[in-house]
């Protein structure tokens, strides 16, 4: 059984359609990647899995057990985490309390010191601004901070929407590198990016959106070989 | 009845009202519905004026001139030949504007200032502000109630600033002297310390309170608390204090007021009028319920005066009224005796009262 | 120019005739009801009442929905223009001018008071943001109302005499008269204000704010409103801005507080006409009417000043359901869910064209 | 001496004024809304002691709790009915309603118990307490004392306790709150909660203070509650506190040493000035935008 | 003489000197990039550029003209205009009025004027149009003139963005990462926007990016900041095979 089903989902906002019906699974232990033109739906597709947003019709399985109507800060005890587009860091905060919120559903402590090192670990300048305002941090800074304030609930799946956005390429590379260590932990991972090169490299497979439709899936190897997804999203 | 939706009483006079009953001033307002009806009830019971019924209608202002211009035209709506009303000053003002405009009589229970009766179709039941206060300076000085008087009262009522103003005025020709004139606004009307103390400072013997019993309560309770003790003094609003609920009326002892009401009287009129509204209202009447009480009855013995009938226009009426009211002699919860100048000024004499073992005693 | 944008002109165009038209229909409706005989007097009474509150409403709308600025003291310039107008008809009311002409300038005076004390008010609004800025007008409306409450201004053969606190300290002699006196608040005003009159001002506070919200300074305005740090980077002098439409919206409040004025013999400052309440039920027009949308804010004003008036007839429980319909028709014009009900079941609703635009 | 007089009056009204604003700014920080119908709890709890008080004889500690229990679930609902559907609306939209609860709240009180004034007999037992010629009434002391328990349990409450956290994660962005797995509509519904459950501690110690009760007891305090709380910097907890008091101070001194006609224009005047000075209030922080 | 002068220049948050001892020269007409890690200060020196911070020392010359420290609207109208890293659009405006905006100080008539619909508020209304009208065109946004801006999808926000301060007839513009949530073919598109407008103006840019692509394509010269301090400057192939650089911020 698949991780995370998704079926049928159709979603709307006020009365437009935004998304036309999709269905897609993640397995366990995958790394899926979500691409797509400005507009396709990614985001709403992303935000309405974490109960940001509430489906029209259509059905999405967690685990076996039916989400869309679970209110959103269970999904997210269920095991789910999200790094938002737009980063969405709480400004007036400072980067250790959001890195504390971040972990708001866990209750042990010790394990939470430890996810804590292990942002850290993971990105050093948070743990040299521990006390600054978030709303202050520079770009980068913040889209690190989201992906530390991620991982710190210490999920099964995580939802990425767009995380390298901003990010130097140096830390890009990081940022993947990041990734490919919490797939390899056993974290499943769903990644939305418009950086497709990079996202269908290292996905084990890969599910094309347009106008809110998936119009091509397959093995993220194979994908990054179609002629039309290079002309269309590689810029090649 | 509501509006002019009901199908017209040929055979009754139409008699409307208007008030505050909801809003900051509902109090009065209330006390005043209710006092007319009682004297409504009474009327119709007894075979209506003139064998003519009274079809009673009483709108709600808010205290609010603007509102009260609506009340009044809702009333006309309805049909109504003769005004009791406004229940406070600045909403008077401008419905009286209106009357005088239609030729409507009116005869209002409770504004006091001399504005509302500058037109010749608009009378008063209570005192005007002006000649409380005199009276109140009088009182105190030609009984030599004290040497050093301090007056707290609401700047911003036209009522409670008339009659200070009049009393500051009268004060000089008295022999006490005024130590003190402390305010406060519909905006800080709870906390009095401040003015209490500084009355306290000047070493006022006398608090003269022209002011609503609402606030009058507060004054005793704090001036109790920080163990001031003069005289106090109020004018016809202060009436109504022993009827706050849950109110501790020793507090109160030695209260002095001048009245032309007291609900413990013990003439007939005022113990009819004030057990038939403990019945039906389970309170206790004020001075502006028996002001309304009288006002009704001062309709009637105008309308009866006139021989007016209930088949003649509101213009009519009015035309009848102002002559007739001049004419006649009412006994009334707020006096017995009353009688109207034909500047719309009532003449009846104010009781001096003082509380003693939570009772209206006359002095 | 192209065809896209002869359209964006030809939308907002037709939008504010529509406006237009819908005043001047309502006022030849009125006009035709009166004179059969068919309205009441409830309602004859109400006429200019309705325009007063439609035009502090469309002031208002300026500021709020065009400026962004949330005010809670527009009560309190109505004020200023209520009592500088009614002020200047008293005292010029035994001199031999015409009262037309004395009207008028009424008129300009109440107006220019109120723009005046905007434009003071309007300087701290440069500094403050949001709900600290509704404090400060909030607590200008209730200054106004204290101070004239304890203003006292007399009139004799010696000219004007000016006091607070009491009338004794005027000095006047005998013959003298009060023209304003502390608490009592001018009174014997001439009513002039008719629903002509009314209804003329409302077009001409249309005509001013669609003009201006459709030129050069309007755009700065909202561009400000919507985007400070923008705007600033774009090279929009924000203080100027933020003050012209301030003072351009305490001015409307201005004029309708003028009508006010002289519709009624009673001239008082209390909280129930000039008090922060009032600011409140004027912004609770806007905001009900949508923001932005100067035709909602007339409407909005009509049907909640009517509703009290119509509903009379249930007594004690009128304003009980006033609060009713009040919570009722917010959640209905402003909750998400209820738009969307709105949308999909296509329900053409006056109130709620803005919201859709907006959204 | 006189002027120590002046000053406890004022800390007294001020305290008072303060435990009202907490209430405000408490639900303002978090909600992001004027809950303009805080005032209108206040005067529901206050009947409530009343009736249970004066009418059915009931233990005074009793009846302030059961008040408590009353506002508490008052807020609540007034937080789901009125309030929520508008989560997502113009925090204007959600203050118009505000006013319309307040409308409706004032007019229920209004039928059910009339509009006459009642006299509220202070719950507080204590006797006054003297101190050469200077008197400091017993409600005084219990409001201050409950004043800076309140503030100080608030603060701790929100910077200590993982609710407290929720709340302030809420107040910056429900969305990203929620991500987090805070229930933000359980959050808020708890700050409502607290925000009323103040108001009714509130309002008993305003009406022992100053005691008469009408349908319209609340709506001034909360006021001048809410001017206090912009004050003081509005959403900061101290900021409430030191507003509410400064308030009361400057009211009791404006009309003891300038003019008691003009007090409410010295307290306004003074509120404008001090925000010319630091535009958000007090100890409000400034805003931080970074470009 | 240099179109932009920027010498010394240093600004300090609390302890952290965010930049420090920056320098920069751009000529008239190049096509600038500053380039740098996260954090690095790009950000805050744009920022300093335009007057939304005030440098606490150094100096900043434009044609000329010494405009360190002066305020935002007094930089703008000197001929600095930029973009924002996250995207500052009068959302509720139509994308033709966001331009019109841009255009406020350079086709004016006063409030009277157009509340009273004297001539000229037509006659410069029309010119405004015109003038907004062919901005839009440039950036392939003529079709959506009268959108709202919010409805815009983003990457033609951020083209909206740049059409709006090009109307403030800048002689120097600043683009604060126009690529970013663009995808590949996008920001191709917008190469050679950028380039257009570069030639068609006559315009002068100066562009923070983290698209290697885009940064490599177009760039003439860049300058790379590193904590806050200039850490290479120079030819843009120059620079990008600089070891510090690969060091710090283009990795492998
Ligand atoms: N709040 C909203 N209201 C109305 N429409 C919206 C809203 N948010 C998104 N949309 C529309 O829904 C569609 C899908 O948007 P979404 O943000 O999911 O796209 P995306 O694939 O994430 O794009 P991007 O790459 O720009 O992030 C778009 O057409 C967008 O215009
Ligand atoms: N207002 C501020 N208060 C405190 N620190 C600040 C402030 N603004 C910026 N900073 C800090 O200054 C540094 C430079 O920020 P800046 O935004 O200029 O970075 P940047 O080079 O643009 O980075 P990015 O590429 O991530 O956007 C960062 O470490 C940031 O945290
Ligand atoms: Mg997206
Ligand atoms: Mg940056």
């Amino acid at each position: 059984m698949a991780m995370l089903e998704i079926k049928d989902l159709e979603v709307y906002y006020g009365v437009i359609q935004a998304i036309k019906g999709i269905s897609f699974d993640v397995n366990e232990g995958e790394v899926i990647a979500l691409i797509g033109a400005n507009g396709a739906g990614k985001t709403t597709t992303l935000q309405t899995i974490t109960g940001m947003l509430s489906a029209k019709k259509g059905s999405i399985l967690f685990e076996g057990t039916d989400i869309t109507k679970v209110p959103g800060h269970k999904i997210v005890s269920m095991g789910m985490a999200h790094v938002p587009e737009g980063r969405r860091v709480f400004a007036e905060l400072s980067v250790y309390e959001n890195l504390k919120l971040g972990a708001y559903t866990r209750k042990d402590k010790q394990e939470i010191a430890e996810s804590l090192e292990r942002v850290y670990k993971s990105f050093p300048r948070l743990k040299e601004r521990k006390n600054q305002l978030a709303g202050t941090l520079s770009g980068g800074e913040q889209q690190m901070l989201a992906m530390g304030r991620a991982l710190m609930s210490k999920p099964r799946i995580i939802l990425m929407d767009e995380p390298s956005m901003g990010l130097s390429p140096i830390f890009v590379e990081e940022i993947f590198n990041i990734i490919k260590e919490i797939s390899a932990s056993g974290t499943t991972v769903l990644l939305v990016e418009q950086n497709a090169k990079k996202a269908l490299s290292i996905a084990d497979r890969a599910y094309v959106l347009e106008t809110g439709k998936i119009v091509l899936s397959g093995d993220a190897k194979e994908l990054m070989n179609n002629e039309s997804i290079k002309k269309a999203y590689l810029g090649e | 009845g509501c509006g002019s939706k009901e199908a017209k009483n040929e055979d009754a006079f139409y008699i409307g009202g208007i008030g505050p009953v909801t809003g900051d001033a509902a109090i009065y307002g209330t006390a005043v519905q209710n006092g007319a009806q009682i004297a409504v009830d009474e009327i119709n019971e007894a075979g209506g004026i003139n064998g003519h019924q009274i079809e009673y209608n009483f709108q709600d202002d808010q205290g609010d001139p603007e509102k009260a211009a609506n009340a009044y035209n809702t009333l006309k709506d309805w049909g109504m030949q003769v005004l009791m009303g406004t229940v406070t000053t600045g909403p008077c003002v401008s419905v009286a504007d209106l009357t005088a405009a239609d030729n409507m009589f009116q005869i209002t229970p409770s504004a006091s200032s001399t504005d509302v009766i500058k037109n010749d179709n608009v009378f008063q039941v209570c005192f005007t502000d002006p000649a409380q206060g005199t009276k109140s300076a009088q009182y105190i000085g030609e009984n030599n109630l004290a040497k050093k008087v301090a007056i707290i009262y609401n700047s911003s009522d036209i009522y409670s600033s008339g009659i200070e103003a009049k009393f500051v005025e009268e004060a000089a020709n008295q022999n006490f002297e005024v130590v003190a004139e402390e305010a406060f606004t519909a905006d800080s009307k709870t906390d009095f310390s401040t003015q209490l103390q500084k009355a306290k400072d000047a070493e006022a013997d006398l608090v003269f309170l022209p002011i609503y019993y609402t606030e009058a309560s507060i004054i005793l309770t704090q001036a109790d608390s920080m163990g001031y003790a003069p005289t106090f003094f109020g004018c016809d609003g202060m009436d109504g204090i022993l009827g706050v609920k849950n109110f501790d009326t020793s507090l109160a002892e030695g209260l002095m007021l001048l009245t032309p009401f007291a609900a413990d009287s013990k003439d007939e009129k005022t113990t009819n009028f004030v057990s038939k509204y403990e019945e039906k209202y389970k309170d206790t009447p004020n001075q502006f319920a028996a002001d309304a009480y009288d006002a009704i009855y001062a309709i009637k013995a105008a309308l009866e005066e006139a021989n007016a009938t209930p088949d003649m226009s509101a213009s009519d009426i009015c035309d009848l009224l102002k002559d007739a009211i001049t004419k006649v002699n009412i006994d009334g919860a707020t006096g017995s005796g009353m009688t109207w100048s034909a500047t719309g000024e009532v003449n009846k004499d104010p009781k001096a009262v003082v509380i003693q073992n939570g009772e209206y005693v006359g002095m | 120019m192209s065809k896209m944008n002869l359209k964006t002109m030809k939308k907002t165009t037709k939008s504010n005739l529509i406006t237009y038209a819908m005043v001047i229909v309502i006022f030849a409706v009125v006009q035709i009801l009166v004179a059969t005989g068919s309205m009441s007097s409830l309602m004859q009474g109400l006429l200019v009442p309705l325009c007063t509150y439609s035009i502090v409403a469309i002031g208002l709308n300026l500021c709020v929905g065009y400026l962004g600025e949330l005010s809670l003291g527009h009560a309190g310039f109505m004020c200023v223009g209520a009592f500088s107008s009614a002020f200047f008809t008293r005292c010029m009311e035994n001199s031999s001018m015409n009262p037309t002409l004395r009207f008028i300038i009424a008129l300009l005076i109440g107006t220019a008071v109120a723009a005046f004390f905007g434009f003071l008010i309007g300087i701290p609004v440069l500094r403050l943001r949001g709900d600290y800025l509704a404090i400060v007008t909030l607590a200008f409306g209730e200054i106004i109302k204290n101070v004239i409450n304890v203003l006292y201004v007399g009139k004799d053969e010696n000219g004007l005499h000016f006091a607070i606190n009491d009338s004794k300290s005027l000095n006047m002699s005998g013959t003298g008269e009060m023209i304003i006196d502390g608490a009592k608040g001018i009174t014997g005003t001439p009513r002039q204000s008719t629903f002509l009159i009314g209804v003329i001002l409302i077009l001409v506070a249309l005509f001013v704010v669609f003009n201006l919200v459709n030129s050069r300074s309007g755009r700065a305005i909202m561009a400000i409103r919507d985007n400070r740090i923008a705007a600033e980077s774009v090279g929009i002098n924000i203080t100027k801005f933020k003050l012209m439409a301030f003072t351009i919206s305490a001015a409307i409040a201005g004029a309708g507080g003028v009508l006010y004025a002289h519709n009624l013999s009673s001239l008082i400052a209390q909280p129930a006409n000039f008090g922060y309440n009032m600011s409140i039920m004027i912004l609770v027009f806007v905001v009900l009417g949508g923001m932005g949308n100067f035709r909602g804010s007339i409407i909005a004003a009509v049907v909640l000043t009517m509703l009290p008036e119509v509903l009379r007839g249930l007594r004690d429980y009128r304003m009980l359901i006033y609060a009713v319909v009040l919570i009722a028709m917010m959640l209905f014009n402003w909750a998400p869910a209820a738009i969307t009900w709105r949308q999909t079941h296509s329900l053409k609703n006056l109130f709620a064209k803005k919201t859709k635009e907006v959204q | 001496m006189r002027f120590i007089t002046y000053l406890i009056n004022g800390i007294s009204l001020g305290s008072i004024y303060a435990i009202i604003a907490l209430g405000y700014t408490m639900v303002y920080g978090i909600a992001k809304m004027l809950n303009f119908a805080h005032g209108d709890v206040i005067m529901i709890g206050c009947y409530v002691v009343f009736m249970t008080m004066s009418g059915m004889n009931m233990n005074p500690l009793l009846s302030v709790i059961l008040a408590v229990v009353v506002c508490t679930v008052l807020g609540v609902i007034i937080e789901k009915v009125a309030y929520k559907p508008l989560r997502k609306a113009s925090p204007l939209a959600v203050l118009i309603t505000a006013i319309g609860v307040s409308y409706l709240l004032q007019n229920i009180a209004l039928l059910i118990f009339g509009a006459d004034t009642k006299s509220f007999s202070s719950v507080v037992p204590l006797q006054n307490i003297k101190i050469g010629g200077i008197t400091i009434t017993g409600v005084t002391v219990v409001a201050v004392l409950a004043c800076i328990v309140i503030m100080i349990g608030l603060m701790i409450f929100i910077k200590k306790t993982k609710a407290g956290q929720a709340m302030l994660a809420v107040s910056e962005d429900k969305d990203a709150a929620q991500l987090m797995g805070v229930n933000v509509n359980g959050t808020i519904s708890l700050t409502f909660a607290i925000g009323s459950g103040l108001a009714a501690i509130a309002g008993v110690l305003l009406c022992s203070a100053y005691p008469t009760l009408t349908p319209y007891t609340g709506s001034m305090p909360g006021i001048k509650a809410f001017t206090a709380a912009v004050f003081g910097g509005i959403g900061s907890i101290p900021g409430a506190f030191i507003g509410g008091i400064l308030l009361g101070i400057i009211e009791i001194l404006g009309k003891a040493y300038i003019s008691s006609q003009l007090s409410d224009a010295i307290v306004f005047a003074v509120l404008i000035i001090v925000l010319l000075v630091k535009p958000t209030g007090i100890l409000g922080k400034p805003i931080h935008e970074k470009v | 003489m240099a179109m932009l002068e920027v010498k010394n220049l240093g600004i300090s948050f609390g302890g952290l000197r965010a930049v420090d001892g920056f320098e920069m020269q751009i000529e008239k007409g190049q096509l600038y990039g500053l380039i740098g890690p996260n954090g690095a200060g790009k950000t805050t020196v744009f920022n300093m550029l335009t007057g939304v911070y005030k440098p606490d020392d150094g100096s900043i010359v434009l044609d000329g003209k010494d405009i360190t420290g002066k305020k935002t609207i007094d930089i703008n109208k000197a001929g600095i205009a930029r973009t924002f890293q996250n995207i500052r659009l009068f959302k509720d405006q139509s994308v033709l009025d966001n331009v019109k905006v841009g255009l406020h100080n350079h086709h004016t008539y006063s409030t009277l004027t157009g509340i009273l619909r004297l001539p000229k508020y037509f006659k410069v209304e029309a010119e405004m149009n015109k003038k907004a009208m062919e901005l839009l065109k440039v950036f392939d946004l003529e079709d959506e003139a009268d959108y709202l801006a919010s409805n815009l999808p983003y990457g033609k926000q951020r083209k909206l963005e740049i059409a709006r301060a090009l109307a403030t007839e800048p002689k120097l513009l600043l683009l604060d990462e126009p690529a970013a949530g663009m995808n590949p073919n996008e920001t191709k598109e917008l190469m050679d926007t950028i380039r257009f407008v570069r030639d068609e103006f006559d315009m002068t840019i100066l562009l923070i990016e983290h698209d290697m692509k885009l940064v490599s394509g177009i760039c003439e010269k860049l300058t790379v900041l590193n904590f806050g301090q200039v850490l290479a400057s120079g030819n843009t192939s120059d620079v990008l095979n600089n070891p510090q650089v690969i060091k710090a911020y283009l990795g492998e």
